[in-house]
């Protein structure tokens, strides 16, 4: 009975959903709106899942003292710092104690993960009432200060300018230097792997240079280059798109199709 | 393991290394990079050389921010060939986002009017660009094919006034000019769907010659209406601003860029055909061995 | 720009130069930096779908009522549905009840999967099948203004495009051997394959180097930031802090050369 | 005589501003608006229906254009569409729409308090204006009406789609019947797919894990349900060899289906106690975070193998670059067309597009599964040949043959 209903579902909202493609009707487009807003709000509460999973696996790492397990702190601090400032925002001019405030959060955490990390009851005893300390002095600031408050129902905290900077000065440079190194990747990847070892790899190897090479005015026949790399974006390129996209869209109705009848049933651990 | 082999098993590392100081040296240093011409963009520029002092010219810069990385540089060059040639301009910007930066970079350029400059061996004076004589910003309107509709009987139909509010009867340069038979070029510089508009209701309406400047990705597309002749000339994305500024011989954001990719694109080519020599003298070398 | 900013961007220029370092190899600078990036970033989802999914989607829709004795008095109240199903994956904290979370778990997978069939059948497969269809242009066949083949408008590659397609279509049947007349199209099918993808590779290498130049314009702009006497807030600090930086990191890259040397010292 | 003079003046200058106004009608205002010759002559013959294939809330909206629309005065610049829910009015703006078109569709909104709200089964009426260059010159219509507009309950032009649907499940049932009974399915091998069970045992000779990235899909997306499968079947030979397995996910929901499907893989292997919770753990909904740790993973555990299979944007090949700087053997395989060549590039085996769909099916070598793959082919078989007599039938000008493709949205 366990194991059957989960596919019961599957097979009642995958009919549901595909006869709901096929009827423009106000009806049929509520409950489609109603659907994807339950698997918005699924995702979301399973979020705290995930946090959970990553507290832990940080919190694993310092247990174990594995290499480099110092930096599971760097992680868990800079996780609950960002939510903190994500809900919280000055009232007035001032910040007043919020920055005590932060401390003492941070401070907090810290001593949770030791709590969680430690061993011996003796340990245990003493990082939970440092804990419970400072969650106590997180507490009564955040009810005597009144220089700063709290906004979870409205987004008051996305203006907070610690999570502002946060944000420009600390995630995007980090994202977009990751995207960049994209540049050697691509550059060591050329270099390692385009060898003309066979008549598939001549004609990758041969295309991508040739490509690479349609702005380059050093070369003989430049024009042609450039016309021919033009010709091979617009004709190969395309065909070969044209003709993975008919695969996929087949495979994937295909599989949609086996999970919905319950013949596939790998998703679940049943296959 | 001879030198030709090294090549084949080199560090990656030294892949980057190479590439970092390439693309740093070429950010830095000022140097020029030819850039090959195509037909496309070449055309656009000569008919735009060949027009006369007074002639009207239309730039539609027709995009947003989003955009502007790839396009700004062609409003640049553009806009700066017609104003050193005298040619007078009119500007549109049919894009919800686009007026506020199109009027940024009017007055940019109008700054850079202002010095002597030489270019492709002719100097040319330093002028002060005055609105109402040498352009004239019409700015945004909604529904962008009625405005290109309407501009086809009368500019002042749907631009009463201009961007800045002067009521478009009383600016000097656009007592002569009515409408697009007045106008020797329309050139429109868009990143969406604007381009449509301006190729049926306006090029198929009106016949006025068009010309497209029109991001990487969008490219493409329009190259049908360049073999069908509606469309004279098409600059695609970074690498047709380049070509532009190259043909009017003043280098701008877009050359910049273009310098950095070459090196690094050559950079790229020479590392692998290092590694096919490399491969093929070991292959070579393993077939001697295996007949010894 | 302020001092406090200043700073800012100097942590920022420093971030990115701890990724960079990966380039070399893994070391304490990136572990920090990618520690960093993933609590932060972590955080900053938790915030952006409590305020952009969360609220508007479930707390304001049961907002117009009340609490009432214990009862949510709301019209809306269908919409406690997802949260309850949502509550349920929160059953995976336990051991004994964590076979609860496999409902919503099915229904989220149900509902995509049902959503996917006729959407990707019509977008990938009738959509492309008809623009498969398409009138040749016979009489421009080998080029609109004389003969040329690399005229990409031309009906010969129209008709090249079409006949590509078909022919890596084939070469993905999986139920028939690579054999004969069929194993030779199905050859014709990976070469088209694999020309498109190395055209496709060679093209997007000018996107990422674009990548790398915007990087390479953020530090210049910290640089330029660092010298610039024009700003009203500049102080002898914004130079001592660039010279700080650059001091730090050539005496790293300094370091890891010094050590790399006596590695290599040894082992020789 | 004096009159005479008067009237012969009056009708010369009549005549000349009338002249005057045509050739520059735009700085004579005041003439204009007398000159009644000058207004263009009304549209005729409006027709209202409802919109056809919709959840209702709109009205489309025909016309013959007016006489002076590419002809006559040749002076049309637009059309003015209005409409009301009386005969009377007042009359709100629906839209405008350039000279030389004639239809129009007013889509309106279906919540009741948009201002652009167009109710259901109720009388609507509808007027339009042929307007000139000069926005006074204008002619109205004659009210045209009533027409009521609502929802249908199915898609007309939906139906190929609804076609293609069943002939393909109905293919996937048969075949899949078929091969349960037993009948003998020749599938060709697919390297990559082969490759799994080899790199999972070199794995296990070298003592190192495997990693398994999900890749950047939410469990909505079916490339991401169709990897959990090979993760399945990979999760149950690591757990047969003792071998560690990594599987670092983006979403929170992949994390919870992907625990799931590890922890049945283990039970079925007979090992159950192997299985640990963090075995699949979450990192972060961060696209290039997510890449920074997995990265980081690569080269500190040093994986024997990395398996990428599901959805994969820009960081296919910051993942397998760096993989392959960990020496690690790589097996990927995604359905993002943009990523393939990175795949192709940097791994030693990947599954191209659709072949990541087969790929559970080869795994398992079983029966029903593999059917289903012969109905793949067998559609595929039938593109071809429609493809085939859809060019014909577009080159000899067979318009009703393409049409029966055509997928109205």
């Amino acid at each position: 009975m366990r194991r059957q209903i989960p596919f019961a579902l599957v097979f009642i909202f995958g009919f549901f959903m595909i006869f709901q493609f096929f009827v423009p009707h106000e009806t049929s487009e509520f409950f489609y709106e109603f659907l994807l807003d339950w698997i918005i709000v699924i995702g979301i509460f399973a979020l705290a899942l995930g946090i959970w999973s990553l507290f832990k696996v940080s919190v694993e790492k310092i247990k174990l003292g594995k290499e480099g397990a110092q930096y599971s702190y760097v992680t868990l601090v800079g996780l609950f710092l960002m939510m903190a400032f994500g809900f919280t925002q000055k009232t007035g001019e001032g910040w007043g104690l919020y920055f005590l405030w932060i401390v003492l959060c941070g401070a907090c955490i810290v001593a949770l993960m030791r709590l969680r990390a430690s061993a011996s009851a003796g340990s245990k005893r003493m990082w939970g009432m440092m804990a419970l300390g400072l969650l106590i002095g997180a507490v009564l600031v955040a009810i005597f200060d009144d220089a700063w408050a709290f906004y979870f129902y409205t987004q008051e905290g996305l203006s907070n300018s610690m999570f502002r900077d946060f944000f420009d000065y600390i995630m995007m440079p980090i994202l977009a230097t990751m995207f960049a190194l994209l540049a050697f990747y691509i550059a060591s990847a050329a270099y390692r792997a385009f060898r003309a070892r066979n008549l598939l790899a001549s004609l990758l190897l041969l295309a991508a240079l040739l490509v690479m090479s349609r702005f380059n005015p050093f070369l003989p026949g430049a024009e042609y280059v450039a016309k021919a790399s033009n010709w091979l974006m617009n004709v190969p390129n395309m065909a070969a798109q044209r003709a993975i996209v008919i695969g996929i869209g087949l495979g994937i109705v295909g599989t949609a199709l086996k999970v919905i009848l319950g013949i596939e049933r790998g998703y679940m651990g049943k296959g | 393991m001879n030198i030709f082999e090294k090549f084949m098993k080199l560090d990656r590392r030294w892949v980057y290394l190479l590439l970092i100081t390439v693309c740093v040296l070429t950010y830095v240093a000022d140097f020029d990079v030819p850039i090959l011409v195509e037909k496309e963009v070449k055309v656009i520029y000569d008919r735009i050389e060949s027009l006369e002092e007074g002639s009207v010219v239309l730039i539609a810069i027709d995009y947003d921010p989003n955009s502007l990385a790839e396009l700004h540089p062609m409003t640049y060059a553009i806009v700066e060939h017609c104003w050193r040639k005298k040619i007078r301009t009119i500007f549109t910007s049919l894009s919800q986002n686009g007026p506020g930066m199109c009027d940024q970079a009017i007055r940019d350029i109008t700054d850079s009017l202002s010095l002597d400059r030489e270019y492709n061996g002719v100097t040319y004076k330093g002028r002060e660009i005055v609105n109402g004589v040498d352009y004239c910003f019409l700015g945004f309107k909604p529904y962008y094919a009625i405005v290109i509709l309407g501009m086809g009987q009368a500019f002042k139909l749907p631009f009463p006034a201009d961007y800045y509010g002067t009521p478009l009867d009383s600016i000097p340069m656009m007592q002569d000019i009515i409408n697009y038979d007045q106008v020797d070029l329309v050139v429109d510089i868009s990143g969406g769907n604007i381009t449509d508009a301006w190729i049926s209701y306006g090029q198929g309406r009106f016949g006025f010659p068009l010309a497209l400047g029109l991001t990487g990705v969008m490219t493409a597309q329009y190259y049908p209406f360049l073999g069908s002749g509606q469309v004279i000339g098409i600059m695609g994305g970074l690498l047709g601003a380049a070509q532009y500024e190259q043909l009017a011989d003043n280098p701008g954001r877009a050359k910049d860029g273009m310098r950095v990719q070459l090196a690094a694109h050559l950079v790229i080519i020479l590392f692998i055909v290092m590694g096919n020599v490399g491969y093929f003298a070991s292959r070579k070398r393993l077939k001697k061995e295996g007949r010894a | 720009m302020e001092f406090t900013q200043f700073l800012w961007m100097t942590f920022g220029v420093f971030v990115t130069l701890c990724i960079m370092s990966f380039l070399y190899k893994d070391n304490p600078f990136y572990k920090f930096a990618e520690h960093l990036v993933v609590g932060v970033s972590a955080g900053y989802f938790v915030v952006i779908l409590w305020h952009t999914g969360l609220v508007p989607k479930l707390f304001q829709r049961l907002a117009d009522g009340d609490w009432y004795y214990g009862f949510l008095n709301s019209s809306n109240l269908e919409y406690l549905i997802p949260a309850i199903l949502g509550c349920l994956m929160w059953t995976r904290f336990s051991k004994d009840y964590s076979w609860l979370s496999r409902w919503p778990m099915a229904l989220y997978i149900g509902i995509s999967a049902g959503l996917a069939v006729p959407l990707e059948m019509s977008n990938r497969v009738n959509k492309q099948l008809q623009a498969m269809m398409v009138k040749i242009d016979w009489a421009n066949f080998f080029g609109h203004d004389g003969f040329d083949l690399l005229d990409i408008t031309n009906g010969l590659s129209q008709l090249l495009i079409l006949v590509g397609a078909l022919a890596a279509i084939i070469y993905f049947f999986f139920s028939k051997e690579h054999k004969g007349a069929f194993g030779h199209v199905a050859t014709l099918g990976i070469w088209v394959l694999m020309i498109g993808f190395g055209a496709s590779f060679g093209f997007t290498v000018m996107a990422r180097i674009s990548l790398f130049i915007n990087r390479l314009q953020d530090t210049f702009a910290w640089g330029h930031q660092s010298f610039d006497t024009s700003n009203e807030h500049y102080s002898i600090f914004f130079p001592i802090v660039f010279w700080g930086l650059v001091l730090f990191v050539t005496g790293y890259i300094a370091y890891e050369i010094v050590t790399h040397l006596r590695k290599k010292a040894t082992t020789s | 005589m004096k009159y005479k003079i008067l009237i012969v003046g009056m009708v010369l200058l009549f005549g000349l501003s009338s002249v005057w106004a045509q050739s520059e009608p735009e700085e004579s205002d005041s003439v204009v608006i007398d000159s009644a010759e000058l207004f263009p002559a009304p549209v005729s013959d409006i027709k209202l229906s409802d919109k056809p294939n919709d959840h209702g809330h709109a009205v489309v909206v025909t016309w013959e254009p007016s006489a002076d629309d590419g002809g006559g005065k040749n002076n049309v610049v637009q059309y003015e569409i209005y409409w009301s829910t009386s005969f009377d009015g007042p009359f709100d703006t629906a839209g405008v729409v350039p000279s030389g078109t004639r239809e129009f569709e007013h889509v309106g909104s279906k919540d009741p308090d948009d201002p652009k709200y167009i109710p259901d089964n109720t009388d609507l009426f509808y007027q339009i204006d042929v307007v000139t260059a000069d926005p006074l010159i204008r002619t109205t219509s004659g009210t045209e009406g009533p027409v009521q507009c609502s929802g249908q309950w199915y898609n007309t032009g939906r139906t190929p789609v609804l076609i293609a649907v069943l002939i393909f499940g109905l293919l996937t049932a048969v075949f899949v019947t078929s091969a349960r009974k037993g009948r003998k399915l020749y599938v060709r091998p697919i390297g990559g797919i082969e490759a799994v069970d080899d790199a999972i045992g070199r794995a296990t000779e070298m003592g190192r894990p495997i990693l398994y990235v999900l890749g950047l899909g939410s469990a909505a997306d079916v490339a991401t349900i169709a990897s959990f499968t090979i993760l399945g079947r990979v999760a149950k030979r690591v757990a047969e060899y003792q071998t560690e397995l990594i599987v670092p996910t983006y979403d929170p929901i992949v994390m919870s289906v992907a625990q799931e499907v590890v922890k049945s893989a283990y039970y079925d292997a007979g090992r159950p106690e192997d299985y640990k919770e963090d075995i699949v753990h979450f990192v972060t909904q961060s696209q290039f975070a997510y890449v920074a740790a997995v990265n980081g993973t690569m080269l500190r555990e040093l994986p024997a193998t990395n398996v990428y299979m599901g959805k994969f944007f820009a960081e296919s090949l910051l993942l397998a670059e760096t993989g392959s700087l960990a020496g690690s053997i790589q097996i990927s395989g995604t359905d993002e067309i943009a990523q393939i060549p990175f795949f192709i590039v940097a791994c030693d085996y990947t599954l191209i597009g659709e072949e990541l769909y087969a790929a559970s099916a080869y795994l398992g070598r079983e029966p029903k599964l593999l059917g289903s793959l012969k109905a793949q082919d067998w559609a595929k078989a039938a593109v071809v040949i429609l493809a085939i007599i859809g060019l014909i039938a577009a080159n000899l000008g067979w318009d009703s043959f393409t049409n029966l493709f055509q997928v109205v949205d």
